[in-house]
């Protein structure tokens, strides 16, 4: 069911020679790789191999200690956190990250009136724009959340929290989505909302997705990178990384009861 | 500046410097593992040279009443703790900043009430009362030199603790991780009420050991507090080495500066903390 | 007010039995006074003080009052200028006070003057010593009962250069009342040929003397010169003292440094010598009475703070007195005060045309734990009151 | 609806009403006058601060900085013995202080937390050593001011400083305007996404928002605000003191909001009020006010959890 990967694909991110050390701790190290548009790229890995902190550099979280980020063939390690976003890339986190205290519609809002502008106006109330509210809605009706639009985010369930945050990303419209394990902690069923969704952005998205579930790792990606201690171990399509006998060894060595 | 004066203002520096640690640590550590904020740890430092003056005045010994007050110190802190303190664990600073200054309005009234608002003195204890010269007309006192030793001992003394022995393992693990401490079937509630009866103590025989040098006068604590705070920040909040450093720094930078650049003096401190806030916005060794 | 109300039931009490047996019964309305002074914090013992001596003095005069029954309004200034017009207009106007007695402080007294001057009541300064008071901001109806800052230090120059000290240094806090203590004595002392090597300005409310005095040290003067007063003053004559400068460079200072606090200082005051309107061992009547009753009253034993607020009750008592008790008309009222000679424990002294005492200032060194008078300095000394057109 | 929370509309309601009134009950005594508009002034300025650190999350102790920096300034700029417009110098003043708190927001903004209290705390500090050690600002005796502005518009004049009951009318339309500013301020997009950076700052920094931005100018705004409230003060005596920019002033007004309700900003007229007129009827009753004072804000912050504004809303919201 996996996609080859064809050649013509634009490149929307690339890393090159990336690396991340905290003190003598190499997190991140020399980590070269292209993420394509419209293409999903799984990463996976045990724990500890680097995934998070790559994510968590290519959205700017962190500075990288090496290296550089390319979008669109533009270097972008050295700009602000907040320019990643605005360049249309946009991330969920692995622990729920949210506006617990505002309606589902109003975390989605916040998303999209960074995009819409007037974010200086401080006399025109936030509640005028309807065509703000529209995007936002859409956001949380593609997420499957349109029920909930005006529950406050601290009253829904964990899962729907998930979707929730995924539709605050889409809400920004980006073109590269980085997602940090989306279905951690969740319900099978509740993984098959999530797993269905990426499976409907996958062809309209550049989609960076680091996710323990195997099963749905190995079902969504077009790509699959896996990592280890922070070195990369291999990139390919689905099956040759499953047929690679040192991701085995690598998962084995770990303990980790995987495949 | 000759080189004998340049020693003298030194020392000077150093001795105001290792006071101010001594304040300062008690706030800090309270800080540090409890992550309270207690604005009334100056209202302990003037408790303090209340107590020892009140006891001098009745026993006629420094040494017994600085023991007494110590403990009359640790008291107050256990009572402050188990009372009020312990109410507001789960609530955010500003509510402790308002318990806080609540205390200080009731420990001036108290103070006001129990002696009064005549400025009072203790005489340096006879056995500490003899001077060093100096130069021909400069002389030390040796009490000075004393509290400064002393200093240095409490010092030692907390880093000993706090890196050799069960309770200070304790300290530093709950300073990272509450929920751990409590795993290993310690009573986190008790060990707080230690810490912050250890804090409140430490500001009082700080109070003590200034009172025979200073005078013993209402308001002495709010201006304390201020100093201390920015000797805790400039160290970075929790970090007792950090607080040691930043006293020594506080104390140099305000005596030179006292006579170097005197139109400034009164911002200097003000100054050197914007300037290290500005380039380590952490402090110098926060945790 | 718990004190308050007791002493006004006291007085009450004993202004029944007075007014039964005096003939005229002038006004049934009470006397309104006013007290804004600091009860707690840094100043309150000179707040405690200056209210001890005026009560005291409006006691003892009862008999003066021609009837008049006293309500006492007190308010605690905490000495915080940026509250004092507003407690000032409280007064004035919620209390209607025909005295307004305050502050201690001189900003607060800057902050009182901005609404009292030139209103309906009396306001009488018992202590704080700011040259505008009775300078360029005088007014009719606002009196003082202390000093002006230039007073007590001014005569100190003299008797420096009668010692022989050529070279001084002078120090004090970096405020208003501090730096014009220093000014009056480097006019007189400057005058007579004397220098002043080095001015050290303290920021306020710092006590951290040591850097200081070791610089003194090193410039070895002929005598220093202070400024300081409270805590302050304790613990700069214990620094003093315990670097050992005490003995081998003569302390000079204006007389605030050894008031209501020698018992804190203990033998580290014994020999210092300042100038000051008062001294503890003025050798008449009214003072030894003054100090006797004082002590027996209040337990401990009474300073100058005590003596200003004696005499600002002395003041009213003998105004009250001369116009039968009828206070009504101010400008009657503004004339007797001001003609009044306070027959007071520092010696009488009389108003200047800018309402500020006439006085003698005293040359006077520490004995014993007391302020023991050597000479009158200067005596009758005005000040020159720069700038007031009354 | 500006205000969303039933509690704010009956506080509303309720205070402006009865404060619109009050003056004609006191006729007879200016002084109630003159205590309730230096309460009102006091309250402009809790709320500017509670703002700051109730809504966006910025916890200053130096933000009586700007409160003397508002009466200094109009020192500094007015002319002696002219006649001046009231609303033209509170634009310089506004602006002034504006401009002086980009400069030192840029600074202090960039520290968070407890630091960040301390380093404002420092430059309050090095403010008010500047105007108390120098004699050309009168050091600690502060300086009067004899200018009183006239408040014509377009040649139409609706208040008369010397009045005291016109000066009462005058800070409470400021008061009033402060509160709806606020309110539109919080409604606003800006609000939005200053609500945002208050819940949440990684993620609105992830959204693609450069929350310093937003920080800075409330900040700016806070502060410009601050010094009004101080331009007010000064206007109500013509006197101005160090001691306005003491970290006390920060101090006592950081307790108001907290008593208030954090973050509520009509809790800050509540706070500002509960805690001056308990002060005022503890001192004229017994001089050891200051430990029944201490005991009350303690049994406060044990009763009231979020200020007096949340325990009010707990008993008034409707329950969803």
């Amino acid at each position: 069911m996996n996609t080859q990967v064809s050649l013509d694909l634009k490149v929307m991110l690339e890393t090159q020679g990336l690396c991340k050390y905290w003190g003598g701790l190499k997190a991140l190290d020399d980590i070269s790789l292209q993420f394509f548009d419209k293409q999903l790229h799984g990463i996976v890995g045990p724990n500890g191999a680097g995934k998070s902190t790559l994510l968590n550099l290519l959205c700017g979280h962190y500075k990288p200690t090496r290296g550089s980020i390319l979008h669109k063939e533009e270097a972008i390690e050295a700009i602000k956190p907040y320019a990643f976003a605005r360049r249309g890339i946009g991330r969920s986190f692995q622990k729920t990250n949210i506006y617990p205290g505002a309606t589902c519609l109003e975390n989605c809002c916040v998303a999209v009136q960074r995009r819409m502008g007037g974010s200086f106006n401080i006399l025109r109330s936030r509640y005028t724009q309807k065509v703000l509210d529209e995007i936002a809605s859409e956001a949380l009706e593609k997420v499957g959340l349109g029920a909930r639009r005006d529950v406050v985010a601290s009253q829904i369930s964990y899962g729907e929290q998930r979707q929730l945050e995924i539709a605050m990303v889409l809400a920004t419209s980006p073109e590269v989505l980085l997602l940090d394990e989306p279905m951690a902690g969740m319900g099978h069923e509740e993984s098959q909302l999530i797993i269905e969704l990426l499976k409907t952005l996958r062809r309209e998205y550049c989609i960076v997705l680091v996710e323990h579930d195997m099963d749905a790792v190995f079902e969504l990606s077009d790509q699959l990178t896996v990592m280890v201690d922070g070195q990369h171990l291999t990139t390919g399509s689905v099956d040759q990384v499953r047929d690679d006998p040192r991701v085995k060894e690598a998962y084995l060595g770990q303990g980790d009861e995987v495949f | 500046m000759t080189t004998s004066l340049f020693l003298v203002q030194l020392i000077n520096g150093l001795q105001y410097g290792l006071l101010l640690f001594l304040i300062a640590s008690g706030l800090t550590l309270v800080f540090g593992v409890m992550g309270i904020l207690n604005l009334a740890h100056g209202s302990m430092y003037m408790v303090g040279a209340y107590l020892v003056w009140y006891f001098v005045e009745h026993t006629g010994s420094f040494g017994l009443s600085a023991l007494i007050s110590a403990v009359i110190a640790l008291l107050i802190g256990i009572l402050m703790e188990r009372t009020l303190i312990r109410q507001l664990y789960r609530r955010n600073h500003l509510d402790q900043v308002l318990l806080t200054i609540g205390m200080i309005f009731v420990f001036n009234a108290l103070q006001g009430l129990l002696w009064g608002n005549d400025p009072l003195g203790v005489a340096v204890p006879s056995a500490l009362s003899s001077a060093i010269p100096v130069t021909d007309v400069l002389e030390y006192p040796v009490y000075r030199i004393f509290v400064a030793l002393f200093c240095v001992g409490i010092a030692a003394l907390m880093y000993f603790m706090i890196n050799k022995t069960r309770l200070g393992m304790l300290i530093r693990a709950g300073e990272s991780n509450r929920e751990m401490v409590e795993c290993l079937g310690i009573d986190i509630r008790k060990l707080y009420t230690i810490v912050f009866a250890i804090g409140v103590m430490l500001a009082a025989i700080a109070g003590v050991a200034a009172a025979p040098m200073s005078s013993i006068v209402p308001g002495m604590g709010e201006h304390i507090l201020i100093t201390c705070f920015v000797v805790v920040v400039i160290g970075g909040m929790g970090s007792i080495k950090g607080a040691f450093i930043a006293a020594l720094l506080v104390g140099l930078v305000d005596t030179f500066a006292s006579i170097l650049v005197p139109q400034l003096s009164s911002m200097m401190i003000y100054i050197l903390m914007a300037f290290i806030l500005l380039i380590k916005p952490q402090g110098l060794f926060s945790s | 007010m718990f004190n308050s109300n007791k002493m006004r039931n006291a007085l009450v009490a004993a202004m029944a039995t007075l007014t039964l047996s005096s003939p005229v019964l002038a006004n049934e309305q009470p006397i309104k006074v006013g007290m804004m002074l600091p009860f707690s914090g840094v100043y309150g013992a000179l707040g405690d003080a200056t209210r001890n001596g005026l009560k005291m003095a409006l006691r003892e005069q009862a008999a003066q009052l021609h009837g008049r029954k006293l309500e006492f309004i007190e308010i605690d200034t905490e000495a915080r200028p940026e509250r004092a017009p507003e407690i000032a207009s409280s007064l004035l106007n919620n209390s209607e006070a025909d005295f307004i007695i305050g502050p201690v402080h001189s900003g607060v007294a800057m902050g009182m003057l901005k609404v009292l001057r030139g209103k309906e009541t009396v306001m009488i300064v018992p202590n704080a010593g700011a040259g505008p008071v009775t300078g360029p901001l005088c007014s009719p109806n606002v009196f003082r009962t202390s000093f002006s800052s230039w007073q007590p230090s001014y005569p100190m120059g003299k008797v420096a250069l009668d010692k022989g000290y050529k070279k001084v240094v002078t120090m004090s806090w970096n405020y208003g009342m501090g730096k014009e203590s220093l000014d009056a004595f480097e006019e007189s002392f400057t005058a007579g040929g004397g220098e002043v090597v080095k001015k050290i300005l303290v920021p306020f409310p710092k006590t951290e003397f040591q850097a200081y005095l070791s610089e003194i040290a090193s410039i070895n003067p002929d005598a220093v010169f202070v400024f300081f007063a409270g805590g302050g003053a304790v613990k700069f004559v214990k620094d003093y003292d315990a670097l050992g400068l005490k003995g081998k460079i003569p302390l000079l200072g204006s007389g605030f440094l050894t008031e209501g606090t020698l018992e804190a200082q203990g033998p580290a005051a014994e020999g210092v010598m300042t100038t000051l309107h008062y001294a503890d061992t003025l050798d008449n009547e009214l003072n030894k009475a003054f100090r006797t009753s004082y002590k027996a009253e209040f337990g401990k034993a009474s300073d100058i703070y005590a003596v200003q607020g004696y005499d600002t009750g002395l003041m009213i008592a003998s105004a009250v007195n001369q116009l039968g008790g009828d206070i009504s008309d101010q400008q009657a009222l503004i004339k007797a005060l001001g003609e009044t000679t306070v027959k007071s424990p520092r010696g009488d002294f009389t108003f200047s045309a800018a309402h500020n005492p006439v006085q003698n200032i005293y040359l006077r060194t520490v004995e014993n734990g007391e302020n023991k008078v050597i000479e009158v300095a200067a005596p009758a000394l005005a000040d020159p009151a720069r700038g007031c057109k009354l | 609806m500006l205000f969303n929370k039933r509690t704010e509309r009956i506080f509303f309601w309720v205070f402006f009403p009865l404060a619109l009134l009050m003056p004609l009950f006191l006729a007879e005594n200016t002084f109630f006058v003159s205590k309730l508009t230096s309460i009102m002034i006091f309250a402009l300025f809790v709320m500017s601060l509670d703002y700051l650190v109730g809504r966006c999350g910025l916890i200053t102790l130096g933000h009586a900085m700007f409160y003397g920096l508002g009466g200094y300034l109009f020192w500094m700029i007015a002319p002696e013995y002219e006649a001046v417009n009231f609303w033209v110098y509170t634009f310089y003043i506004c602006m002034i202080a504006a401009a002086v708190a980009l400069i030192i927001g840029f600074l202090v903004l960039r520290t968070s937390g407890i630091y960040m209290i301390m380093i404002t705390l420092a430059f309050a500090q090095m403010a008010f050593y500047f105007f108390s050690d120098s004699i050309e600002f009168g050091g600690t005796d502060g300086l009067f001011i004899y200018v009183k502005p006239e408040t014509s518009i377009f040649g139409l004049s609706f208040f008369d400083l010397d009045n005291p009951t016109h000066f009462y009318y005058l800070c409470l339309l400021s008061l009033f305007n402060t509160l709806i500013f606020f309110r539109i301020l919080i409604r606003s997009r800006f609000g939005r996404v200053v609500d945002a950076i208050h819940e949440n700052p990684g993620r609105t920094t992830a959204l693609g928002y450069n929350i310093f931005v937003f920080r800075l100018m409330s900040y700016v705004i806070a502060s410009a605000l601050g010094a009004y409230a101080g331009y007010l003060f000064t206007l109500q005596y013509g006197f101005v003191n160090p001691s306005m920019l003491a970290w006390t002033t920060s101090g006592s007004a950081l307790v108001m909001s907290i008593l208030g309700g954090m973050g509520s900003i009509y809790g800050a007229i509540l706070g500002t009020f509960v805690y001056e007129g308990l002060h005022y009827v503890l001192e004229h009753l017994t001089e050891h006010w200051m430990l029944f004072m201490g005991a009350l804000i303690i049994a406060m912050v044990m009763v009231f959890k979020n200020g007096i504004a949340g325990s009010m809303e707990k008993l008034l919201e409707k329950r969803t």
